[in-house]
């Protein structure tokens, strides 16, 4: 049991490789017969229509933006939260305030009717 | 004798600017951002180098998990993803000033200082330049709780900081909501008449105001 | 000790200027809006490199360096979000993503 | 009666045994150094890989056993005795099926993210406390990493969607993208109070705080924070993309999903890391909050590891086989408008008990009581407001409901007129 940092890249290294190994392990056992149907784009059949880039709503962006910052307002309280049990009491007030602008940004998302999926 | 902590550090050095360098010279958008997210991971790296443990997994949430989300999901809702041309005019004034810069930095920071441990063909400029092989000064060990300091210190001594940090995430997010939101046709249409009538109440002569509707118009 | 794991503080500053640098090429260079906003990102990440290096060398035992990173991070979020934002924006109206592009304001 | 205890102690640590003396083995045959360091670490990489594909095999059997009981089937049943040969017959399958790849696919990003979803999953293994003294690595902010690397997945689905150069994956990996990860946050808000609580984020510390040891509470978290343990279990099903959250693979609509262009071992290595990852998440809410390896009574550490995951894998496997998938909106406002306030409101609460309330007075608080007292009022409270935040919610709900169908009953009145004027004509 360590406590540092090494060991996990390590691991990503490691786990890197073996799936890749899986990978080459797979394309040396596996039939190869390809055609140009079977490379084809699938789409249910039909003969598919230009790439990929089909324009995309702002909805979806908003959503990752939602998520975006309080993601990081979340980073930031993970290190009050480790010492929370020796900080005096009045700091939950100041813990609060942020907490509620956190939350007073979602509701301003929310009346502007950001959070609607249609 | 060569450290693992050397190998290391070169290694992420060579990827980390590796990728930096494609970010801003690949031609497809979409394939900089993924060299982006290589970069943030690189740098990652370097943090737990520098013991900084909370700050490597910080980066990979905030940058990787989140920040690059947003890049992509911005790639993807403006097309024109390979460019033709990916730089400008004024790429290669830049390019030059930018390695200037560089040089400059390197020169400032003190390159002979750089003294890797049993890495010798690394020392070389070290040697070069006669000067003291190390760079004098103690470096104390992190004590265990930086973290919960920290923790005190953002409600404590950066209290106002951290405050502001929550103001302005609720100004991003009011900022960025007003700016990218769709708007319902009506609601267009509401807004171009307000504005119409209030630029017609602005100008005496009616003309101008008719021209101003006209060239909004134009831009949808 | 005046190095951990071996590893002096000089290292740390030139990656993290070379990092600011491409990104500062990036950010000046690029035809894409967007692609310039990731110079960006570049650039507030050599600075963060540089605080964390600072700290971990110089002041280890005070927290100055970590709360200006972790505020570093959110306002790269912050910046990021608005950015793009007004690039998607741009965009509809304009169809392009081309900062050159943008000379409705110029007389 | 102390040789029992012996024999007793002797079996509880007998996995840190085990791996001690693997360890001390390895290093007297290759002596001690950094290199040997990197053996050791590399052979325990394997071993943790080696679990997570053996957990995959495991819980895709469970997977199907337990759905199929629950529909009344028998399930797997041919390959070898209760179907447990499946799980190989799969992987032999998946080897061996001829792997396309899609002429207009984008090759290396195509390739590299299924790779990188399974060894993102696997790496998240590295925290997990298998047993005392058991783990790949004891990090101090090893609840953190779990978030932080969970996120690394995002990135490997949006590569998936338009390395495949298919509408369908494309548009698949962004709804998933948009819906799913806004679920990170509640996670991510609901580990607070359970680091509020234990002042630490090493996981070893976690479980400590809700045993006996000296300044434990002797009581799981979730008997403190029933709002965080119920909204972590829900969003981590939701995160992992489990049934019934599991849009991004709804097939009566985006065909697939992101990797709808992905067969054999690809799409494999896509499945090992849902699994993978759901499995996590049942550990890592046992930790959190059924204080992981650590059990009441006299058990072996490992088995109560073993058997608490499984129950919260059998929670999601009971909800798989029960419930409806979920439609679009009410994911994403089961997400944003009930899980994120809940969980904000719900840490000013926890923050406000735990500066009125504390157990040790060296702590700065208003009344010191035993962990008995402060586990009843930190419940009650959060059950209070579990209360509150579902009468708001079904509140409103109806409003809605009456609302919609009020706007029927004017619209059917509207077409009668309509019908009655023209059948009049």
């Amino acid at each position: 049991m360590r406590t540092d940092f090494a060991f996990v890249g390590v691991l990503l290294v490691a786990a890197f490789l073996l799936m890749g190994a899986a990978l080459v392990a797979a394309s040396l056992l596996r039939p190869k017969k390809p055609n140009k149907d079977k490379a084809a784009t699938y789409e249910c059949g039909m003969e598919t229509v230009g790439d990929a880039w089909v324009q995309f709503r702002v909805q979806y962006y908003l959503f990752a933006l939602v998520f975006v910052l309080f993601d990081v307002g979340g980073v930031l309280l993970f290190p009050i939260a480790l010492a929370f049990n020796q900080l005096p009491a009045w700091t939950v007030l100041v813990i609060s305030l942020f907490a509620l602008t956190l939350l007073s940004s979602l509701l301003y998302a929310w009346r502007k009717g950001v959070l609607e999926w249609d | 004798m060569l450290t693992f902590s050397t190998v290391i550090f070169v290694i992420l050095a060579v990827v980390t600017l590796g990728a930096a360098l494609a970010v801003v010279t690949m031609k497809n958008v979409f394939h900089a951002a993924l060299m982006l997210v290589l970069a943030f991971f690189g740098v990652a790296g370097f943090y737990v180098l520098l013991e900084a443990n909370f700050f490597a997994a910080a980066q990979v949430l905030v940058y990787i998990g989140a920040i690059s989300i947003l890049i992509i999901f911005a790639v993807m809702l403006t097309r024109g993803v390979t460019m033709a041309r990916p730089n400008n005019e004024q790429s290669g004034a830049v390019a030059t000033a930018s390695a200037v810069l560089f040089v400059l930095i390197v020169v400032l920071v003190g390159p002979w200082k750089i003294n890797f441990p049993g890495f010798a063909p690394l020392n070389l400029p070290a040697r070069a330049f006669g000067a003291p092989p190390e760079f004098k000064m103690a470096v104390q060990a992190v004590s265990p709780d930086a973290l919960q300091r920290l923790g005190r210190a953002l409600v404590d001594q950066y209290m106002v900081a951290f405050l502001l940090a929550g103001v302005l995430l609720l100004l991003a997010m009011i900022g960025a909501v007003w700016v990218a939101r769709e708007r319902k046709l009506v609601e267009i249409v509401k807004e171009r008449r307000e504005m119409a009538a209030e630029e017609a109440a602005a100008a005496v002569p009616p003309a101008p105001a008719a021209e101003a509707v006209a060239t909004t118009d134009a831009h949808h | 000790m005046n190095s951990i794991n071996g590893l002096p503080l000089a290292p740390f500053l030139v990656v993290a200027a070379g990092l600011f640098v491409i990104g500062l090429y990036g950010a000046l260079a690029r035809k894409n809006a967007i692609a310039v906003l990731m110079g960006v990102e570049l650039m507030l990440n050599a600075v963060n490199l540089n605080l964390i290096a600072f700290w971990r060398y110089v002041a280890p035992n005070s927290s100055a360096g970590l709360a200006f990173a972790a505020f570093v991070f959110i306002v790269a979020a912050a910046e990021a979000a608005v950015g793009l934002a007004l690039i998607i924006s741009v965009y509809r109206n304009l169809r392009s993503v081309d900062p050159e592009k943008l000379d409705q304001m110029k007389m | 009666m102390d040789n029992i205890l012996e024999v007793l102690k002797f079996i509880n640590n007998l996995m840190a045994f085990v791996f001690d003396e693997i360890g001390k083995f390895i290093t007297g045959l290759l002596g001690k150094g950094p290199g040997t360091e990197l053996v050791l670490m590399i052979l325990a990489a394997i071993g943790l890989i080696t679990f997570g594909a053996v957990t995959m095999m495991a819980l895709t059997w469970f997977e199907r056993k337990i759905v199929a009981r629950i529909q009344d089937r028998i399930g797997p049943n041919q390959a070898g005795p209760f179907g447990l040969m499946l799980p190989l017959a799969d992987g032999v399958k998946m080897l061996t099926k001829e792997d396309i790849t899609p002429a207009n696919a984008d090759r290396w990003v195509y390739l590299i993210a299924p790779i990188m979803i399974a060894a993102f999953a696997m790496t998240s293994l590295a925290v997990i406390p298998f047993a005392p003294r058991v783990a790949g690595v004891n990090l101090d902010i090893g609840a953190f990493f779990y978030i932080a690397i969970g996120s690394g997945s995002t990135i490997a689905i949006l590569m998936a969607g338009w390395g495949s150069n298919n509408k369908y994956s494309l548009l698949g990996a962004f709804r998933t993208v948009a819906q799913l990860v806004g679920y990170e946050v509640p996670m991510l808000l609901n580990v607070l109070p359970v680091i509020m609580l234990s002042g630490s984020m090493s996981l070893f510390d976690i479980i400590a705080k809700q045993t006996d040891a000296p300044g434990g509470f002797g009581l799981p978290f979730i008997l403190f924070l029933p709002v965080s343990a119920l909204v972590f279990l829900i969003s981590g099903i939701a995160e992992v993309g489990r049934s019934p959250f599991d849009l991004m693979e709804a097939e009566s609509e985006i065909v697939a999903g992101f990797h709808v262009e992905y067969s054999g071992m690809k799409f494999a290595l896509f499945m090992m890391g849902e699994y993978v990852n759901a499995a996590v998440v049942s550990i890592m809410f046992s930790t959190f909050f059924l204080g992981g390896f650590a059990g009441p009574i006299f058990i072996p550490p490992y088995v109560w590891f073993l058997a608490k995951a499984f129950s919260i894998f059998f929670i999601f496997m009971w909800l798989r086989g029960t419930l409806p998938r979920v439609r679009v909106d009410q994911l994403v406002n089961l997400n944003w408008k009930f899980f994120v306030p809940l969980s904000i409101i719900n840490i000013i609460v926890v923050m406000v008990m735990s500066k009125l309330f504390v157990t040790f007075p060296a702590q700065p608080g208003l009344f010191v009581v035993s962990p008995l007292v402060y586990m009843a009022i930190m419940l009650v409270s959060g059950l209070g407001l579990l209360g509150l935040a579902l009468t708001l919610a079904s509140r409103s709900a109806r409003r809605e409901r009456l609302a919609i169908a009020q706007e029927a009953a004017e619209h059917r009145v509207a077409n009668q007129a309509f019908a009655t004027a023209q059948t009049g004509k």
